[in-house]
């Protein structure tokens, strides 16, 4: 095994890719229009399905728990996920609806399972906080910090044991770099040379506490230390979002190595739904956000600029988006409450199975 | 007397310790600069400074190990779990260092640390956010544990926990810490392993703790008033230290039990007040021992389910009259 | 029938399974080119190569979390514990992932582990490598637990967890690993859940599994001879799920209970199984159910005493007698 | 903070004192001939203790469980510990026989803890790899790989806390790395700048697994991940062990900087005595390592180069310390087992303190 980290992260302390380059990168360039389109309609679905949760929790009292929004985010996800080929593997945190539309989940399933309806992408008992679809390759949404880095190394080592050409995106936060399991999945992930790259959303704080506060050392250059590549990325372009990942996905595809990547992003709202805003960061420095990086703008005008989007088709992705929305607010105002039977369901394959059952006695206890 | 929430009878029992002893210490993540997750620990960073409130990273192994460290040399780190269900990434610490180097060491080291946060179910943030480990934590020797049900209890318990020389492990509930209840105006203790008849009855013993005894509470005067049923509740307050005495005392007089809990049911804490009621007041029973726990699965998010999940008022009364039945 | 040692059973479950199906894969520290640091999984490097037996770093969260990961994908992964004590690092991957993720994907997703190695006293290995956590680990719906205590059943319920589509927690004991015991030549399976009863007798029940049924077997024995006692041995073979009917069956026919088991006694496995035999079987009972666990400290190294700590076939005998006074 | 490595990480990828530099260096050549024969003396007893405890484990059966020996890494834990002032701290895992030595603690109770007598220096409670003397500022003797690391980190935080100028060694071996605990307790060292040194022990294996098959990079540079000074040192070589710790404890104690300090070591023996040695490395490797970089002999050599040392002093040196161990076994021999009703001792304060007890109720359960 080689003991100098690869050439890719050796040049990676500077962005990976320059912003003005990443427009011309053959992964965008070489882009039909209708994807271009469908990277921008997607970031407006994050959005107003977002949005439209947030009301309902506000508003309606219609959700329970925690509700970690992902706006100001979206080009992280939409382009990470707009990479994803058959053998290619997602999982993140709690904060997961951004990458559960961005995998192409159906937003009336995920609205309803904020509403704690049977409908549910997971029947209503996971929350936010526990998005799943398997069968877009979509492993969750996860509530312990950093409990999901090594089951992404696992997705990685399923993807070569079984000697597929995939890789695992691996999403974590900039706070979530400091968990032990982190750092073991770096080292197990590096030694074995597993096709996972870690993704670091560098919003820039861990609930109230500023990156500078929580992690000594910048984060992806961690990788170093485990002889791993790395890069970083402004996550407000999605179109270097696409052509830094791109690059290291074909690098755990193709040669199976994995690397750390850090984007850095930004969320507007609070950590939560319920959380309070004002300890920790300014007004200003929000609104500077908005105005100068939203990642939404920043691609609504690249894409007017290209000509791929004009006035009217703006209107139209967002008003359908905002319709997609409350449609989904319908579906799961409309929909079954899972009831105290639905309890015990879900818990053992084998009690969802009783006809195949091999064991015996009680699984269940009162 | 003063009426005052759960969250701060906490705050006001960190404070007066900050204040009484130097060394004592409080860290955790976001206990300074945004206040606390739930507000707990709520202005203690402007009044304290930085150099007593520590706000950590997301490192509970590290930072929780790092107060057993500091213990060792005489400090007392009063250290928050933003939620309790978060000790499963530091149960090492917790289980061989906290609870064994007392032992390991013959006796030479002392780990004067608490650790607290709130355990519980009911306000929807799912299964790995809804774990209630008094149990796990209550079968380690070496360890004390506490479940305060009301405000009055939470202060003077916490205040003797951080001047208890071994490690005490003090579990709050996000649905009792907006709560209120009255406090003296005079400083007080409550001794860790006293447990608290808060209600007498004579037809049935109802042990219990943390938010049910709130249930336990509710369901009494309805079985009261309803069913004629004469319900006395006790609270059990700790965990370890164990207060079984008041519980057989109990027993002896209404010879019928009913344990409530907030505990997956495979051996709960519940399980063990059981066996020890059992085998030790074998012959005052007049019939099984009953027991209402959190029905057995992990933590549903839906709310309206979640809260049927969980013992609740109508729950604990049906168990109730099953029990006396 | 051939007899074979413990270990060697074990082994061959492995090696059985690695053969059948491509999907199993074993991981662990030292499992591979050390052959296993109790030699459990020796020669099974050079069998079935390095990409199906893989020695990992000392990083139990990290490899344990790989793994469940791997099996969503459909890998099967049986993983060593080098001790169950390291479960501690582990342990937010066991309970979080493991046992939650089927539920909080609503059944999407499934999680067909088996982690394995030795949970014991006995070797005078200390408090940090004693733990025995079939209570903790059965506390937790959506995980099964298994603690056999011959060699046979070793073997037949290890192929049986390995190919359960629920993750299995499979406790072996360092002090049985010599033990020998018969083996059929054909290949068979134990099912999950289904008690045994190693003896039969009309006295008193001892419910026990893992080496205590050893010491039980071996105290019935003298009960017989010397006391004109005569007990039943029920060997549970698995903690969850949990075969309670035998239990019940056997407390049917003697009335009396004693519970053995290794295992700090608060909140044990023994604990739940007393709440649960007074009451499904209050009527049944002549006398309060008795039980004999672990000496309530963490393990002392002392060599002699460590054996006074544990359940041991002078101390049943001794609660037996009691238990039937 | 600074986001860079101090200066002298950077220039710690060599040995950062070179190998004939260190009897120069002034914390080696200030050194009175008195202590330096006691460096020689202690390396030579913690030798001949273990030699005597692997009799008594082998021939006698008079010591159960495991014993991992440190016979080989004598300079290490003997440099280290010889730079100790009152305010400085060692914790270590459970192969602890030689900083227990190095800090001071009489031989007698510590083969009497591995006979699991009452005499012990834990009472028999803890055993060969949970030896403690708190007097002697020496932390244990820990059992679960890495699990004493961060407690390390707190014996630094309490030295800080407490206004005193002191530092804390947190000793680890190479497999050890790879705990999640020690990543965490890494990054806390250097965001609030601790005076903690990590001291990685690197004897080439963890058990039967050499460092490249566990650990990915290079292991003491991990610390530039966090923005931590690091270096590498011959741990066969007492006075490169102190010229290089000296620097770094200096650091820790005057300006609170943390540092991880790999150490490269070798052990002679099984990883643990019961354990095989014969499936991960060669006879020949283990012989080289004897005949060229024996840490007593180096030193040996040095000090009679230096003409500390003379023969017949070496001769009454080794004689002294076969006695000495040979007296620690017959105090062993002689020595009472602790009683059944020793086990419940020792647990808390308060059942050992029984006049001073606050708490009621039940503390233990049967
Ligand atoms: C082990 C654990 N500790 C603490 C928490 C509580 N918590 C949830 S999110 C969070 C902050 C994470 O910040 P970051 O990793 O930056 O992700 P972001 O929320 O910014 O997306 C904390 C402390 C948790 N869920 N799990
Ligand atoms: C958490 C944990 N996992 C595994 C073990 C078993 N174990 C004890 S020592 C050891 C090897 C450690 O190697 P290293 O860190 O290099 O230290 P060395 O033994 O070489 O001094 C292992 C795997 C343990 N004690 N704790
Ligand atoms: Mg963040
Ligand atoms: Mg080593």
């Amino acid at each position: 095994m080689s003991k100098k980290p690869t050439a890719i992260a050796e040049k990676n302390s500077a962005p990976a890719v320059p912003a003005n380059d990443a427009a011309h990168a053959p992964i965008n360039a070489g882009l039909p229009r209708e994807e271009k389109i469908e990277l921008y309609r997607k970031m407006v679905r994050i959005r107003r399905f977002e949005e439209r949760s947030l009301q309902a929790y506000q508003k309606g009292g219609k959700i329970g728990g925690f509700l970690h929004l992902y706006i100001g985010q979206e080009a992280v996800a939409v382009g990470c996920c707009s990479l994803m080929g058959k053998h290619d593997h997602v999982i993140t945190a709690y904060r997961d609806h951004g990458h559960a539309i961005a995998v192409g989940m159906d937003t009336k399933p995920l609205m309803a399972e904020l509403y704690g309806k049977a409908t549910g992408c997971s029947k209503g008992k996971g929350g936010s906080m526990h998005y799943f679809d398997p069968t877009k390759n979509f492993w969750g949404g996860h509530g312990i910090v950093g409990g999901q880095i090594p089951l992404g190394v696992g997705l990685a080592y399923g993807v070569k044991y079984q000697g597929h050409k995939g890789a695992a995106m691996a999403f974590m936060g900039d706070g979530t770099v400091n968990q032990g399991a982190v750092h073991e999945a770096y080292n197990l992930a590096s030694l074995w040379q597993l096709p996972v790259i870690f993704v670091i959303e560098n919003n820039g704080y861990s609930m109230g506490t500023s990156q500078e506060r929580s992690s000594a050392g910048a984060l992806a250059k961690r990788a170093e230390g485990y002889d791993m590549a790395w890069g970083v990325c402004d996550g407000h372009d999605v179109y270097q979002v696409r052509a830094t990942m791109d690059k290291f996905l074909r690098l755990a595809r193709e040669e199976s190595k994995p690397a750390v990547i850090e984007i850095r992003t930004y969320r507007y709202r609070g950590h939560s739904v319920a959380d309070p805003d004002n300890t920790y960061r300014s007004k200003q420095e929000i609104e500077e956000y908005r105005r100068s990086k939203d990642p939404i703008q920043v691609f609504q005008n690249q894409l007017l600029t290209e000509r791929v989007l004009d006035e009217a088709l703006i209107e139209k992705i967002d008003a359908e988006a905002r319709a997609e929305a409350d449609a989904a607010a319908d579906f799961s105002e409309a929909s079954p409450f899972p009831t105290p039977d639905d309890i015990q369901k879900d818990v053992y394959w084998e009690t969802d199975n009783p006809t195949e059952r091999k064991s015996q006695g009680r699984l269940f206890f009162d | 007397m003063p009426v005052i929430e759960y969250r701060e009878a906490i705050r006001d029992a960190l404070a007066e310790e900050l204040t009484r002893d130097a060394n004592v210490v409080v860290f955790g993540e976001e206990v300074g600069q945004f206040q606390g997750a739930y507000k707990v620990t709520k202005g203690l960073l402007e009044k304290f400074g930085p150099k007593r409130i520590v706000d950590t990273p997301i490192s509970e192994a590290g930072f929780i190990g790092m107060g057993i460290g500091a213990s060792m040399l005489g400090v007392r780190p009063v250290m928050e779990l933003m939620f309790w269900s978060f000790y499963s990434v530091a149960f090492d610490q917790i289980l061989n260092n906290a609870a064994n180097v007392r032992y390991m060491s013959g006796g030479q080291i002392n780990c004067p640390i608490v650790i607290r946060g709130p355990a519980n179910g009911g306000t929807n943030v799912g299964a790995t956010h809804s774990h209630t480990p008094e149990n796990v934590l209550a079968n380690h020797p070496g360890v004390k544990v506490v479940v305060p049900a009301t405000a009055y209890d939470a202060k003077g318990l916490l205040k003797s926990a951080i001047r208890d020389n071994d490690p005490v492990f003090f579990l709050e509930n996000t649905m009792l810490y907006g709560e209120k209840g009255e406090i003296p105006t005079e400083e007080y203790l409550i001794p860790l392993g006293k447990a608290d008849v808060k209600r007498e009855g004579t037809d049935l013993t109802i042990v219990t703790y943390g938010r049910c005894v709130l249930h336990s509470l509710a369901a009494a005067a309805l079985l009261e008033k309803e069913h004629d049923v004469s319900v006395e509740v006790v609270d059990l307050r700790c965990i370890r230290p164990l207060d079984i005495d008041t519980v057989l005392a109990s027993v002896a007089k209404t010879h019928r039990v009913l344990i409530v809990e907030e505990q997956k049911p495979f051996a709960s804490v519940g399980s063990q007040l059981a066996y020890m009621i059992q085998r030790e007041a074998f012959d005052e029973l007049d019939g099984p021992i009953h027991r209402l726990a959190t029905i057995d699965a992990p933590a549903i998010y839906s709310p309206p389910v979640e809260a049927e999940q969980l013992p609740n008022p109508q729950r604990v009364l049906k168990a109730a009259l099953a029990a006396v039945a």
